[in-house]
């Protein structure tokens, strides 16, 4: 009944075999839950373990099942699963410029580049969430942190929400901008792709991408999917303006475009 | 014994502030009674019947309006020069409209009837239009007392698929789980464009479009599952934004049963303008009340961009505003879903306290409004789990407080528009709530000196300050000092302004006219 | 922006075609919880999102993460899978003896078997949950439904919690049960399955197996899992006395051990 | 003004209730002090200092004890003969325990020292042994005041992996999501042995055996996650079934701070004889007692067999004999974490209500009394999501009536003993709640005339009655009825029976008298 072999494995870990875990070290115990477009019963049930089987996982127990209606159940479940990773592999694609304060991003401007800079900013496309960006640039900020606004050495533009995407471009022209700032909040059916890379492609047209610097944030967005639209960087939930200035004023120094 | 008052509230502070409320609404409705826009006339032609679109996809109403717009004729309002050609021509007005888009017929130049031959005609066919949202409306009442309704608070859900035909299957199934009101949320965008959209619709983004044929397929599944349940199942959409009385005018005509339907809202969160929208909401909300359609006012959402615990007297001094607007347009308390939310951080120490004073107030100070309660949603996040817990205060403030209309919370708020079974979640985590302490709100007192009556009367204080100032600068004065929301607009600015008119001498607007007599409101004057 | 094409695959399913559904038919969307023994961070959410394509799911969205403390992190997720079963080939064991009422199966002793038939139910090995083998046994039942005691034509014997298995095969010869019934409520670490297994070998070893019905019950169980384990039958969550009364007495009849 | 007590509850019927509770356990004491237990003899070797295993895993205070029963002198105390081998000898106990493992020494054949040589050595060496724990104790009280703990009610989780070294992680894992209490529990079984096992263990199923090992393993991790987290982190087991006092002893020597300690519950749930377990429970409780240790009570686990509504008045009775029972072993009110439940059905109209009433009672009646207050376990489901929404209604009601400790449910209850995560889940939508709703159960009153008074009124009222029934048949009778959780049993009946012995004349238990001494209980007389 008791034995005292002292086999520890959360303690030495193998980072390269990294699987979930619930009770027993390694189990790789996961919850899931969803619904399925079949009646209840215990065929619903069968339908759910079959499924999660197809994912590799084992031992699935539909713990619980409930009638939508209209011939739907939705499942609650417990499975286990042999996947696993190699922890020491991973590689996430960050933002690496350091982050400077605000003091020290304007005193960076200032003794770098020499002169203001322009920064204009938007929730583009139909999308109406200003909530993000406004935290990013009003002069208030968020978190106890001054938004772009309020930073001597830079002119933030802040022009609201729905803004269209040739309107931005527009803007950009005018103000002489040295970085634009798309917020995209909504994000369902991924309308949010094709705005954003629409915007790349009238910069481009323009003549203006290489120029500038173009950035894009939201909660659903993240600085892989932001490279990937050919954006220079991309921040999510909880950035805050110190971030993204950081961001831009050292990327402008390192492009040279003073 | 229980005071008349749980929060011990002062009636003579609650009658001040509604005084400054009702002096603002009295010179607001002056500003209003001024002026008409493109959205009302439009209003007029699709109640009088006006349906379809041209062959680029412009709704008719929208081309005999700008047609008569172009011709400068608006300012006496589009019925005269319409049903004028009802009498010259011999057309029906859904004619007159697709002669007016296959340019056959210039409404601007055929000579005009006598004053008293348009009136009639208008007042004839104006009645027979009504007569059809009497007939809605007496179906609704047929409904309900067959088949009975849920208990308050109602239970709302949104369905937001993008796809009215899947919004169907998602609504049914919302219903079966127990949901009493079914909103149909509308794509982003669709509040901007300046013409409503016409047909079933396949394809929206986070919502799906709001059109007549897609209100009829909706209420058709509503009623249908309806029966099969055993409980009238409400239907809700958005009038606001551009069109807000031309969907005003399609809900009535489509049967739904609650309507968002605020002009603080578009003007705040849409940046629409707010002459515009003031005026467009005037008519629009007659329209709801003849058609016995409950609006909801969108003051929850100014605690979305501002902060809950701060702003809560603005979200009062809004609630009192709106109320006054309301029934300047006829509409019944009864009808009056004045929004207010449960916005605060979770990470306050007690505030669940200040959420309970503020639902508990809003209740006592419009006792008879079916108060349209919003749940948490700007503090929720990722975490699904501790989303639920948000959701279940709550719930439990809801049924403490006796709210009219409960938008139930999505544990996934923070993350997508909701999944079949997030509204089955929802929907079962406020059942269970609103029966296990059914009574318990009759059963407890507020301690006199405590935190929750002193927190609802600083509340109503600051908010009879703040109405009283709104009186001496002006509605939308204030508006442009941003003591709503945080948000400023000003006059002339944001989307709409080119869609509004100075009323002729001679404007006349039969629906106008019908619907004051029906409504009482030539009768209505403090 | 409007299309009018009535594409409504929730209307005729395809049921040999079957994935989860969230907001679109057949997005595969999929909720799922589990913590990961490494530490919080974008390198955690990473590690999850590689965990959860190995399961083949895909468009992985970590849409919250939590410091479980010790190097773990806690993870809530989003994601869709391509995993799609046949809902028209789905066969699931089931006790498919039809369900008589109290009365019926009582009647049903008298003609079909002529005598009072013997049950002996316990909650055995070291599990005491006896509230599950309660409702199915004591007089009084559960949910409306009276328990074996309460028939007339049954002569029930409960013998409660913690049972030995030994103790069981002792009592079923002394007795000489027509069935064994057997509830099984703690099932962490798989502790349940050698004590039924044990069972059978004992009831096999007295050559008593093939003379009774043997029945096993509880949260976690059910009949598919019973037959593997060499059982007549299982049964799980919900279950009335009418359900096992059923099958014991037609089980009876049919196996000729009258 | 707020009335003394929230529930109007009558001081008299209190009053009446507590004298019935008192009496009936002055009666079982005197039953109690004529006995004697193997049990309790095995405690005072431990608190010698004897420790180990024989050959075959037997631990040496069995040994030795079997060895004495054998010996025909068990009813004398086992001390007497163990100590006269010291004196005979020169050896140590745990030297004595070796030898008569080893079958080198027979006690039961050693000339007797006299009387007053053994009684000298006796309390010499005893004293030795309350130092250590009174030393104990002291760590604890300078953690306390040096760390700080968290505020009340403590949250209290469990780990259960079955090994002793994953549960430490899984335990500091669940310090520093904020639990107070982390409790080990015990593998299915365990209970009914009639012997603690020995070392560190790696194998449990529903949990960890109980061991002194284990205890000093867990101890020490949680003293060092205390530091790192700034707050000292109780440490929890139960004494309970065959061993009771024997781990009583365990944890006061590896200073455990909270123990499930509880005939009743063994007797009802563990169908433990219930001669030898309340024998046993009187050892154990003196020695929590001293330790310092906050006894949990088992009255919540009447609900999960029974009716939660119905067997209130039970859970109240029994919670009343167990507050006397413990006064006669010397401990004070503020170790008293006497058990209750939220284990209502949540399809309970108003079951919150109810809810609250009886957790509000239990406050009252029992006002310095660190209530244990258990989640709901037996009406959650499979469905996680409406068992989190349970959870949380829990959690509303233990904040309102300031329990003392938080048994924190885990939405996943109805599956498995918690994971990981699950306790973070629960911890966290705990400390929601906890801080949300502060001070709302000082800000509100309930009425006079209403349920929530009506029902806590009933219910004490029951409960009286029932304690005045108990008094006339005697407690045991009482149980043999089945008054207790629906469940009976004899006082023959059950394991453990032949465990129990009378004391003989010159019976004597060093321990027990420099206890009674120490506790205060010689001068204790009603
Ligand atoms: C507030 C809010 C609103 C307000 C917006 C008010 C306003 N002026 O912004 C109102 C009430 C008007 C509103 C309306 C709608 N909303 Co809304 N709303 C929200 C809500 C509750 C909070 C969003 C928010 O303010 N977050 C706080 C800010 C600070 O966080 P953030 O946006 O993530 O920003 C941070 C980072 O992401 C980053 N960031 C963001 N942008 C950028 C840009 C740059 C350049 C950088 C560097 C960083 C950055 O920095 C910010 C600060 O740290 C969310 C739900 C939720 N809890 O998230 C739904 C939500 C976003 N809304 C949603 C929807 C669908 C709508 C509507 C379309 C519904 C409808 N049909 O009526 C409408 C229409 C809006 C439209 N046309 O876009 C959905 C989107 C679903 C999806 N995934 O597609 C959500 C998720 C709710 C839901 N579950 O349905 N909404
Ligand atoms: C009540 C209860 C207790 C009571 C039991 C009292 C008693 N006399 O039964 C007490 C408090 C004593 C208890 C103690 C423990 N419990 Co307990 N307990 C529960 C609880 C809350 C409810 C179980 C219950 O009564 N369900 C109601 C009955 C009616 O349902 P049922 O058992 O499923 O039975 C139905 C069907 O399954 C079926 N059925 C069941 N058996 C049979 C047999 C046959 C032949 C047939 C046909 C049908 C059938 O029919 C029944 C009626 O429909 C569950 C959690 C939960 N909500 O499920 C935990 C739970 C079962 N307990 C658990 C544990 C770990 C323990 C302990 C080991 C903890 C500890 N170390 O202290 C102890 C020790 C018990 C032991 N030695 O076995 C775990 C088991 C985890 C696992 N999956 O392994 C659970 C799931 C809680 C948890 N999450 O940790 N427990
Ligand atoms: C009053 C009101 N109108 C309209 C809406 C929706 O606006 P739109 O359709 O313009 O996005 C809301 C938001 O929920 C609202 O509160
Ligand atoms: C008072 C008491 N003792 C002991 C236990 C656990 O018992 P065992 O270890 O015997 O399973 C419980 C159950 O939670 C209890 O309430």
């Amino acid at each position: 009944m008791s034995e005292t072999k002292r086999y520890e494995p959360w303690k030495d870990r193998d980072m390269t075999k990294v699987r979930p875990y619930g009770d027993t070290f390694d189990d790789g115990m996961i919850q899931l839950s969803f619904s399925i477009p079949v009646p209840p019963g215990e065929e619903a049930a069968e339908a759910a373990r079959q499924l999660v089987t197809q994912m590799g996982l084992h031992e699935p127990a539909v713990v619980h099942q409930h009638d939508l209606g209209e011939d739907f159940t939705f499942v609650v479940m417990y499975a286990k699963t042999k996947a696993m990773i190699d922890y020491t592999k991973i590689k996430v694609a960050k933002v690496d410029s350091p982050r400077m304060s605000f003091y020290e991003i304007n005193e960076y401007i200032k003794e770098q580049i020499g002169r203001k800079i322009t920064i204009i900013g938007a929730c583009t496309g139909t999308d109406a969430h200003t909530v993000g960006i406004d935290a990013i640039m009003n002069m208030k900020g968020y978190n106890g942190e001054y938004g772009l606004e309020r930073y001597p050495m830079v002119e933030a533009y802040n022009l609201g929400a729905q803004v269209e995407n040739e309107e931005m471009v527009a803007k950009a022209i005018e103000l002489n901008a040295d970085a634009i700032l798309v917020s995209q909040v909504v994000t369902q059916k991924d309308v949010h792709i094709p705005n954003l890379a629409q915007l790349v492609e009238l910069l481009e047209a323009e003549g203006l991408r290489e120029k500038l610097i173009l950035i894009c944030g939201g909660p659903r967005l993240g600085h892989e999917l932001a490279l990937e639209l050919g954006y220079d960087a991309g921040f999510g939930p909880g950035t805050l303006a110190p971030d993204v200035a950081s961001f831009v004023v050292q990327e402008l120094v390192k492009r040279g475009l003073k | 014994m229980s005071p008349m008052s749980k929060l011990y509230l002062d009636p003579q502070l609650i009658d001040r502030a509604r005084t400054a409320a009702s002096d603002i609404a009295d010179s607001l409705q002056s500003f209003i009674l001024e002026r008409t826009t493109v959205a009302v006339e439009r209003t007029v032609l699709r109640l009088y019947g006006l349906d379809g679109v041209d062959a680029d996809y412009v709704p008719l109403p929208n081309v005999v309006v700008d047609h008569l717009k172009e011709g400068g004729l608006l300012e006496h309002g589009a019925a005269r020069y319409v049903l004028n050609a009802v009498l010259q021509k011999g057309l029906s007005i859904q004619e007159i409209g697709e002669s007016v888009a296959a340019g056959t017929l210039n409404l601007c130049e055929l000579p005009l009837a006598s004053d008293d031959e348009i009136r009639q005609k208008g007042l004839e066919l104006a009645h027979a239009s009504l007569d059809l949202i009497r007939a809605n409306r007496a179906k609704r009442d047929d409904y309900l007392s067959r088949l009975g309704e849920g208990p308050q608070p109602y239970l709302y859900v949104i369905v937001a698929t993008g796809n009215i035909y899947e919004d169907v299957v998602q609504a049914k199934a919302a219903a079966r789980q127990g949901a009493d009101i079914i909103a149909v949320i509308r794509s982003t965008g669709q509040s901007l464009i300046d013409y409503v959209p016409y047909g079933a619709t396949t394809e929206g983004f986070g919502g799906t479009y709001a059109t007549q044929e897609n209100f009829k397929v909706m209420r058709e599944a509503l009623d249908e599952v309806g029966e099969e349940v055993g409980r009238y199942i409400r239907l809700c959409n958005y009038c606001s934004g551009l069109c807000m009385p031309e969907i005003a005018a399609m809900g009535a005509i489509e049967r739904l049963d609650v309507m968002l339907n605020d002009a603080l809202y578009g003007i705040l969160f849409r940046d629409i303008n707010m002459q515009r929208t003031m005026v467009d909401q005037n008519f629009s909300r007659m329209i709801n009340s003849f058609a016995g359609v409950i609006i909801n006012t969108g003051e929850d959402n100014y605690l979305t961009t501002a902060d809950a615990v701060e702003q809560a007297p603005s979200v009062l001094a809004s609630q009192f505003i709106n109320e006054q607007l309301a029934l300047r347009s006829g509409l019944p308390e009864e009808q009056m879903g004045l929004g207010h939310a449960f916005e605060m951080s979770p990470e306050l120490e007690d505030g669940f306290l200040l959420e309970l004073s503020q639902a508990q107030m809003a209740r006592e100070i419009f006792p008879r409004a079916p108060l349209k309660y919003m749940p948490p949603t700007k503090h929720m996040t990722g975490n699904i789990f501790k989303g639920h817990v948000q959701d279940t205060l709550f719930n439990m403030v809801g049924v403490m407080t006796n709210q009219g209309i409960q938008l139930l919370g999505m544990m996934t708020e923070a993350i997508h528009t909701p999944l079949i079974h997030d509204r089955h979640i929802a929907i079962e985590g406020a059942k269970y709530v609103f029966k296990n302490l059914r009574n318990f709100g009759e059963e407890i007192e507020f301690k006199r000196d405590g935190k929750i009556v002193a927190r609802a009367q600083d509340v109503l204080t600051d908010a009879a300050g703040k109405l009283e100032e709104i009186r001496d600068i002006g509605m939308l004065e204030a508006i442009s000092r941003g003591m709503f929301a945080d948000v400023k607009r000003t006059m002339t600015g944001g989307k709409g302004l080119h869609g509004v008119f100075m009323r002729a001498e001679d404007y006349w607007n039969p629906f106008e006219t019908l619907l004051r007599a029906e409504l009482g409101l030539e009768a209505m004057a403090r």
